[in-house]
């Protein structure tokens, strides 16, 4: 094969070929994750504090993203918020995925009962509504970290249960699984070796897609007042409690609906974007 | 072949049946394990233990839990929803004109998001790569990153309080023309279609795209076929199957899902019935607003399979 | 006593009708009253009542629709069950009390002509004659004995069956006097039948659904957990009213929502507005606000039987660190009055204003904790939506006690069983008080010894007989005496810290008129629908 | 312009998914006069379906034509509008997919399939199309020609498509025909039918026609002449006659000698007597619900017994669906057995894998027929190798990374080819790998499920060469299944037949020039052979085709 010219938006490094839209993305969501990491030692107030005798202020020196609805200082609320925004929708989606993956997968090398079994129970779970299974979890447990991030997850597992599922019986249908088995392989085998190298693309891209979709279904828990201990607040729960300075075009609700969009639209551009391991060396 | 898909579809309806059944002791465990009961609900804060006890010993709440719920499910044979706790009606009663709410504002929004969310879908994955392509999909990641409640309160700002165009509230009892009932109807709607739309939109354009790689597809080109007729005749009805489980995916949310936009709009539909029922621990209420939204769950995955099956003359 | 602004004077009062006069707009003379230091807040209930002050006589006809904050399948028409402003509001508009209480907090009569007792513990009511139920069956005693008593049944359900349990004797003495006897002699047996839920229900009703009343409206349509529209009555006992045609009553439990249904039109009248949404309605043409300081209170109760509470120092040091001020400012945005830890509010004729509340000094707070030895361990304070403003409360005053190194573990839970799980219960919990009528409700239900509702468990039999001594007394100001020690107690002693009563705000169009503030509540003590009008 | 196509210097771009632009077609040129039928012969990836197409004007998505001339009836395709292109497709020129099965669309029905040239050309009216079209299926000698437009593609079988399809071509009487590959996926009974009647049809019509194909004996039945194409580039060109007698070109030649028949070395058994490997009784297997009796509904293997000696290899061979594969999983445990004894090395086998042993289980290794799918593209090649090595020998990383070596050299990999991924080998280095995979476990049986079909003649002939080697080498036994004859005869020692799941018989490949069984006589008549005269010489019993030539 003779190299022509370079073509296509794309460039390379490091062996991998990635566009600049997807770079953009993921500079978002790696200054959001640097922000949620070190989020406690930059905050300018604590975020319980009221700092402005007005409420829903405006930008100014001092109060870089004004003042919230009891007047304490936004900058701080945001940039914790991104601490509880991201880590709680990536543990959630951790689990979620984890689990489903795990289920979907044993499910489809099992077969049998244990598949009918697992997708009716899970199907079953699909048809509850998430909110009111939220609604009913929190009066019946409280709300705390914990039940948050269980509560995420188990709203998400028949979700990723399907999709790696449909995915992995594809798979399960190939020849190479049929070598594996005759090898004599084992089920935990199977599923880690065999066929989780072939699906862990989709199902990275459905884990981004599950992690903007809890990022919102936080928020709407919020709205239905469940979610963190006070004061502390994700950026739904800030959105939900400055909803009133909206009239106002307070930065104080304006602020964290732009970090939701601006996180989730990234992943989402990185997922559509990913960069891509280059391997057409000449045979 | 007729017989056929006959099967299919009693064999869906068995597993339907099964679904639902474990659904209503899921929540029916779920609800059990809830603290307190209607009685301590209803007294709030005057409820001192002797008042609870006497209020639980006139509504009957005395039988096990368990019990009521067999009993309920004995009813549920013979068609009775039972009566609700709360307030002494047929839960029949209670649920009949909001579910009827729920059906026709989950209707609309059906009428208008589908076809939207496929013709954005469907150009979309026809220009691929296109500036108009990138727009679309762009938007529609944007659209689904904006919470619900957000949009809500904004379209009110905007339609109702500012411009005065349209009510903040939809009170159903005041259509009485079409030009009410669009008014009525305009921003939940509108709220809906925002956050239902995305997720069709994008699956459409997936599937589209997928099947218009097929060999088929490449044929009809070969054949000299336009555009459109590739996308229309060849791609489209093989990419049926795929896109009717993702709309009723995204519709299955219009049934239980709408909890905010009923608050923000003030619209008397079953979810708002559902967290009142939870509120008050009214198990017949629970329990049959449980089944309503996993029956419309199961309709509308059942009905995608159905259409499924009759798109694809292999599996009919 | 209501319509009370801090740091507002009459001077001011008329500077702004004087403005109004020279043609200002709305704007500047919110600049202008801003720039004098008064909360927005403030500013613009005051333009409210200016513009009032050029009212117009009532007229007939119009069709009135009012949005509250909460309404769920558990509404009802049954007054003894009533739970919620819903419910008040609807019942109000269908039967009759045989008292309420007045704006000035002075009882009148309703349904009773009259209530006489020579000892307090017998009374004699005599009926008003010519009022008909909206069935066309006359009001009789039997009537009112079975609507008193129905409170005494277990199965009823009712929300003041403590309350009235104290009503032991009725006997009907002809058709138009019931004689009632109390166990013990109760003064305010008046003021006390002006609750909400001593409405008169006609003898033997089982279904309330219909919500056959002697009151103003007739009831239309009733869909619990969705709305209901009454109509006019027009045999109305008490003449030319009610002037409205018909009243729908709707809950939006959204508060944005709910504000911004009345700024489009959709409604009339917004029950209980969030304080911050007073700066938006103040910008638009046409809309009034209506300000209410009843006794509505959130009190944070530390239980005095149990850890931390057990420990007296604990309870002081709290006392210093709720830094009342900043919450009537930042949590009430100045809608509420700094409270003295003591149920009976200014709005009460018994209020001790002779009585200080204790000052948010951090350096004392800090010093009875390090007494108590609790400095430095997480104590769990439980709030709730449920309870009103508590969580932001709850916030302010963490951030204090972490301003001096005592942690407080703010725990939200959900409102939705809040009453049975939490309240009473918890060691360190808010609680939320309606206003009462009168100081004996208030200390019978909340601090005597035996009280139902005892939040900290306080317990005094010094308090108990003073309690027994003011009911009994027809001595007005033996009582006020009385009662003013009391409250002093239940301020220094209790473990209930009460930072504000809190005020309603009510926002309507201007268009409504005859809406006036009331002790027992917003929305007129949520009586207004007879008395309003809607102005062309 | 005496030719009807002309293609002059033709240059076709695509870019690799690292977005690196590789020219793929280096200036071919070639033409075809009205009614001949040029052949595009060539491995895979040389590039003669990407020409093929060009003569559409159409290149597949990533390609783009770069240069050249394509003169097609007087256009130049390469220069006209998308819209003036696609009123030639389907008119002037039709083409005719390598897999009919995929190419239609499984929703639609045939007959609507058919005439949708006519649709879209508007060239006659509907009922017109459908009477037209009833004639090309006759023609085509399709059963039942008036109700099989009515079916879905799915209720049709492959042979019957692929003639459906080129009714699907001709009904809009084009110039020119594309054939790419259109028998290929066919078996060898059917191809004759095929081939007989896209020939007949071509010459009644006098159509021209260009037949892409890798396998030489069947372009040799119907082509003109043939165009040899490797790397993008024309290496030869001439008449079909002049190709196959008097080739010049390196590759050409190289394409004729894998139709040579290779001499046979039968196995110099050292030892006294052949001793049995794996003895099978009786074996039946299927599908479907078990009946009362213990059997499956569907019987696809129905009571075979056969016997392998060691070092000695058996051919199992038969048409697609005949039931050769299911008895090569039972065999091996994949698809356990409803009856019957599987007896391997003196010891009675459990049917299903789970209850086998690891030693059972690692003595006998199946490789598979599509080494894209047996090879787990998310691993290397070394991971792929060595696992066996882990599970079976335990071997540490030092060990196995030797032994890795050394089958690599066995199967006469690069060693360097380890670090790649299945999905950079070709098509012939991917079965060396599953081949190595094999070997790692150090088995005494391999049973090869069609090794050979996916791979182009050259190719495969090299793989059989490497089997017969590491045969001497490791004294191996084979089951070799196949539909391929040749392939058999070139390898085994005993050939079984195999027919609607039972054995029909079993010979030695001497003696396949004289096969008693009538079905085997079908079928051994019906491999092509390196001359053109073979199809139209060629006489079959009507009365065989009709018992045996269901498809």
């Amino acid at each position: 094969m003779t190299m022509v010219r370079a073509a296509s938006s794309r460039r390379s490094f490091l062996g991998h070929s990635y566009n600049l839209v997807g770079v953009a993305a993921s500079l978002v969501i790696l200054a959001w994750t640097l922000i949620a990491i070190f989020a406690p030692y930059i905050v300018p107030h604590p975020i319980g504090n009221i700092v402005d005798d007005d409420y829903f202020g405006p930008m100014r020196q001092g109060l870089w993203l004004g003042s919230d609805y009891l007047g304490r200082d936004m900058l701080s609320r945001v940039l914790m918020g991104a601490r509880y925004t991201v880590g709680i929708s990536l543990a959630a989606v951790s689990i979620a995925c984890f689990s489903g993956v795990v289920l979907g997968m044993t499910a489809a090398v099992t077969g049998g009962w244990l598949d009918t079994c697992l997708s009716r129970f899970l199907d079953a779970m699909t048809s509850i509504p998430s909110k009111l299974f939220g609604l009913v979890v929190v009066a019946a447990v409280g709300s705390s970290i914990p039940v948050l991030i269980l509560t995420l997850a188990v709203i998400y597992i028949p979700g990723a249960y399907r999709f790696t599922r449909a995915l992995a019986v594809n798979i399960n249908t190939m020849d190479f699984m049929t070598v594996a088995r005759v090898r004599g392989e084992s089920t935990v085998y199977l599923i880690g070796s065999e066929i989780l190298p072939n699906i862990i693309r989709p199902v990275l891209a459905d884990f981004g897609l599950r992690f903007v979709f809890i990022v919102l279904l936080l928020s709407g828990l919020s709205f239905l007042g469940l979610g963190l201990q006070p004061p502390l607040a994700d950026w739904g729960a800030l959105v939900r409690e400055n909803i009133g300075g909206l009239p106002f075009a307070a930065p104080a609700v304006i602020v964290p609906s732009l970090a939701i969009a601006s996180l989730t639209i990234s992943i989402n551009l990185l997922i559509d974007n990913l960069p891509q391991k280059i391997r057409d060396r000449n045979a | 072949m007729k017989s056929g898909v006959f099967n299919l579809v009693l064999k869906r309806l068995a597993v339907a049946a099964v679904t639902l059944l474990i659904v209503l002791f899921a929540v029916f465990f779920a609800t059990s394990m809830l603290p307190g009961d209607t009685a301590s609900m209803l007294l709030g804060q005057a409820a001192t233990p002797e008042a609870v006890a006497g209020l639980r010993e006139a509504m009957h709440l005395n039988d096990p839990a368990i019990l009521r719920f067999l009993r309920w499910l004995l009813g549920l044979l013979h068609g009775d929803l039972g009566t609700s706790y709360a307030n002494d009606m047929p839960v029949a009663a209670l649920i009949g004109g909001r579910l009827l709410n729920t059906v026709k504002l989950a209707g609309i929004t059906t009428l208008l998001s589908v076809p939207l969310a496929l013709t954005l879908g469907i150009t979309a994955a026809m220009l691929r790569g296109s500036l108009y392509d990138r727009t679309v999909t762009i938007l529609s990641i944007g659209v689904i990153s904006v919470p619900e409640f957000m949009v809500a309160t904004l379209a009110v700002l905007v339609f109702a309080v500012y411009l005065k165009w349209l009510p903040a509230l939809s009170s159903v009892n005041e259509a009485h023309s079409l030009a009410d009932l669009v008014r009525i109807y305009a921003m939940p709607v509108i709220t809906l279609i925002f956050v239902i739309s995305a997720q069709m939109i994008r699956m459409t354009r997936a599937a589209v795209i997928e099947t218009l790689s097929t060999p088929y597809v490449e044929m009809a080109l070969l054949k000299g076929a336009s555009r459109s007729r590739m996308v229309f005749r060849h791609a489209l009805p093989n990419a049926l199957g795929p896109i009717v489980n993702a709309v009723a995916l995204s519709l299955s949310y219009l049934v239980g899902g709408v909890i905010i936009v009923e608050t923000i709009f003030n619209y008397p539909g079953i979810a708002k019935l559902m967290v009142d029922a939870v509120a008050t621990r009214d198990l017949p209420l629970i329990q049959s607003c449980a089944m309503i939204f996993c029956l419309g769950y199961l309709f509308l995955i059942t009905a995608a399979d159905i259409v499924a099956i009759m798109s694809n003359p292999r599996l009919r | 006593m209501t319509d009370k602004i801090t740091n507002w004077t009459g001077a001011d009062d008329a500077m702004v009708e004087n403005a109004i006069r020279r043609g200002a707009s709305r704007r500047e003379l919110l600049k202008m009253l801003l720039a004098g230091g008064a909360a927005v807040a403030a500013g613009s209930m005051v333009l409210g009542r200016a513009t009032q002050a050029v009212a117009a006589t009532p007229v007939s006809g119009g069709n009135f629709k009012a949005a509250g904050w909460s309404s769920s399948t558990a509404d009802t028409l049954d007054p003894a069950k009533a739970s919620l402003s819903t419910d008040y509001v609807r019942c109000c508009s269908l039967y009759n009390r045989l008292t309420f209480l007045d704006k000035e907090g002075v009882t009148q009569m309703e349904l009773a002509e009259s209530f006489d007792s020579k000892d307090a513990k017998t009374w004699t009511v005599k009926l008003r004659k010519g009022v008909t139920f909206h069935d066309g069956k006359d009001l009789t005693a039997d009537d009112v004995i079975f609507s008193l008593k129905r409170h005494l049944d277990k199965s009823v359900g009712s929300k003041v069956a403590k309350i009235a349990a104290q009503m032991t004797g009725f006997k009907a003495l002809d058709k138009s006097t019931v004689e009632i006897t109390l166990a013990d002699p109760n003064a305010d047996l008046p003021t006390i039948l002006s609750l909400h839920h001593f409405l008169i229900v006609a003898d033997g009703t089982t279904d309330f659904s219909k919500g056959n009343g002697t009151g103003a409206f007739v009831l239309e349509t009733f869909e619990p957990g969705v709305r209901s529209v009454v109509t006019k009555n027009k045999n109305y006992w008490k003449s030319g009213k009610p002037y409205l045609d018909s009243f729908e009553f709707i809950a939006i439990s959204d508060d944005s929502a709910r504000v911004n249904a009345l700024l489009s039109g959709d409604i009339n009248l917004a029950a209980a507005i969030n304080p911050r949404a007073m700066k938006l309605i103040a910008g638009q043409q046409g809309f009034e606000l209506s300000k209410t300081t009843s006794g509505n209170y959130t009190d944070l109760n530390i239980r005095l039987d149990m850890d931390p509470g057990s420990k007296a120092d604990f309870v002081a040091g709290m006392k210093y660190l709720v830094n009342r001020e900043q919450i009537v400012k930042s949590a009430l945005r100045g809608l509420g009055e700094i409270g003295n830890d003591q149920p009976v509010s200014p709005a009460n004729i018994f209020h001790n204003a002779d009585l200080k509340p204790k000052a948010f000094d951090p350096d004392k707070a800090k010093f009875h904790f390090q007494k108590a030895g609790l400095l430095g361990q997480s104590i769990p304070v439980v709030a709730s939506d449920a309870a009103t403003s508590s969580i932001d409360m709850a916030v302010i005053i963490q951030a204090a006690g972490a301003d001096i190194g005592m942690k407080l573990d703010v725990q939200r839970v959900p409102s939705d069983g809040y009453w049975d799980n939490y309240w009473l219960k918890a060691p360190v919990h808010f609680g939320n008080i309606n206003p009462r009528p009168t100081p004996d409700i208030l200390f019978s239900l909340l601090y005597a010894s035996n009280a139902p509702w005892n939040e900290s468990q306080y317990k005094s039999e010094k308090f108990d007989k003073l309690l027994v001594e003011a009911r009994g007394s027809l001595d007005q100001a033996k009582r006020k005496e009385i009662y003013g020690v009391m409250q002093t107690m239940v301020s220094e002693e209790a473990g209930t810290i009460i930072p504000a009563y809190i005020s309603n705000v009510d926002a309507l169009s201007s268009k409504v008129k005859g809406l006036e503030p009331n002790p027992l509540g917003g929305m007129m003590g949520y009586a207004m629908a007879e008395y309003l009008w809607l102005e062309a | 312009m005496t030719n009807l196509v002309e293609v002059r210097n033709l240059r076709i771009e695509a870019t690799t998914d690292a977005g690196r632009l590789v020219e793929i077609i280096k200036g071919v040129s070639l033409d075809i006069a009205d009614g001949e039928i040029v052949a595009l012969i060539g491995e895979s990836g040389s590039g003669k379906t990407t020409v093929a197409l060009s003569l559409m004007g159409y290149a597949r998505p990533g390609c783009r034509i770069t240069g050249g001339e394509i003169n097609v009836g007087g256009k130049d395709m390469a220069a006209l509008s998308e819209k003036e292109r696609a009123r030639s497709r389907g008119t002037d020129i039709a083409y005719v997919p390598q897999s009919a099965a995929a190419a239609f669309n499984p929703s639609s029905t045939i007959m609507e399939q058919t005439i949708e040239v006519t649709r879209i050309h508007d060239l006659m009216p509907p009922e017109q199309a459908r009477k037209r079209a009833v004639e090309l299926f006759r023609a085509l000698s399709l059963p039942d020609p008036e109700g099989i437009g009515a079916r879905y593609p799915h209720q049709v079988s492959g042979g019957q498509l692929q003639r459906l399809a080129a009714a699907m071509a001709l009904i809009s009487d084009p110039k020119l025909v594309i054939f790419d590959e259109p028998t290929t996926a066919l078996d060898v009974t059917t191809q004759i039918d095929v081939l007989k009647a896209f020939k007949s049809v071509m010459r009644a019509g006098g159509i021209a026609g260009v037949y892409v194909s890798h396998d030489l004996a069947v372009v040799a039945q119907i082509a003109d002449r043939i165009v040899v194409l490797k790397g993008g580039e024309v290496q030869e060109t001439g008449t079909t006659a002049a190709i196959l007698s008097a080739a010049k070109n390196p590759y050409t030649r190289e394409l004729l000698a894998a139709f040579e028949p290779k001499p046979r070395q039968t196995q110099a058994d050292g030892d006294s007597g052949p001793k049995p490997l794996l003895r099978i009784d009786n074996l039946t297997a299927g599908y479907g619900p078990v009946k009362p009796d213990g059997q499956p509904v569907i019987r696809a293997v129905d009571s075979v017994s056969l016997v392998v000696e060691k070092g000695r290899n058996l051919g199992v061979i038969g048409e697609s669906g005949c039931g050769k594969s299911t008895l090569a999983r039972a065999i091996a445990g994949i698809h356990p057995a409803a009856a019957g004894d599987i007896i391997f090395d003196g010891k009675q086998l459990e049917r299903a894998v789970a209850k086998r042993t690891r030693d059972q289980l690692r003595e006998m290794q199946i490789v598979f027929q599509y080494a894209d799918t047996a090879l787990n593209p998310a691993k290397s090649v070394e991971d792929i190798v060595s696992r066996p090595l882990v599970f079976y020998h335990r071997l540490d990383r030092q060990a196995r990374s030797k032994r890795v070596d050394q089958l690599l050299d066995m199967v006469r990999l690069p060693r360097a080819l380890r670090y790649r991924r299945p999905s950079e080998l070709s098509g012939g280095q991917k079965q060396r790998v599953n081949f190595a995979r094999a070997l790692a476990a150090d088995p005494k049986l391999i049973i090869c499920d069609e090794i050979t079909s996916a791979l182009d003649t050259v190719v495969a002939a090299a793989v059989i060469e490497l089997l017969k080697e590491l045969q001497r080498e490791l004294g191996l036994s084979y089951i070799f299944i196949s539909h391929d004859l040749s392939v058999v005869e070139a390898i085994c020692d005993q050939i079984m037949v195999m027919y609607n799941g039972e054995r029909v018989e079993q010979i030695t490949p001497d003696k396949v020039k004289a096969p008693t069984h009538p079905y085997s006589k079908l079928l051994f008549s019906s491999v092509p052979k390196l001359d053109p005269t073979w199809l139209d010489g060629l006489v079959r019993d009507p009365e065989l085709v009709n018992q045996y030539g269901h498809r």
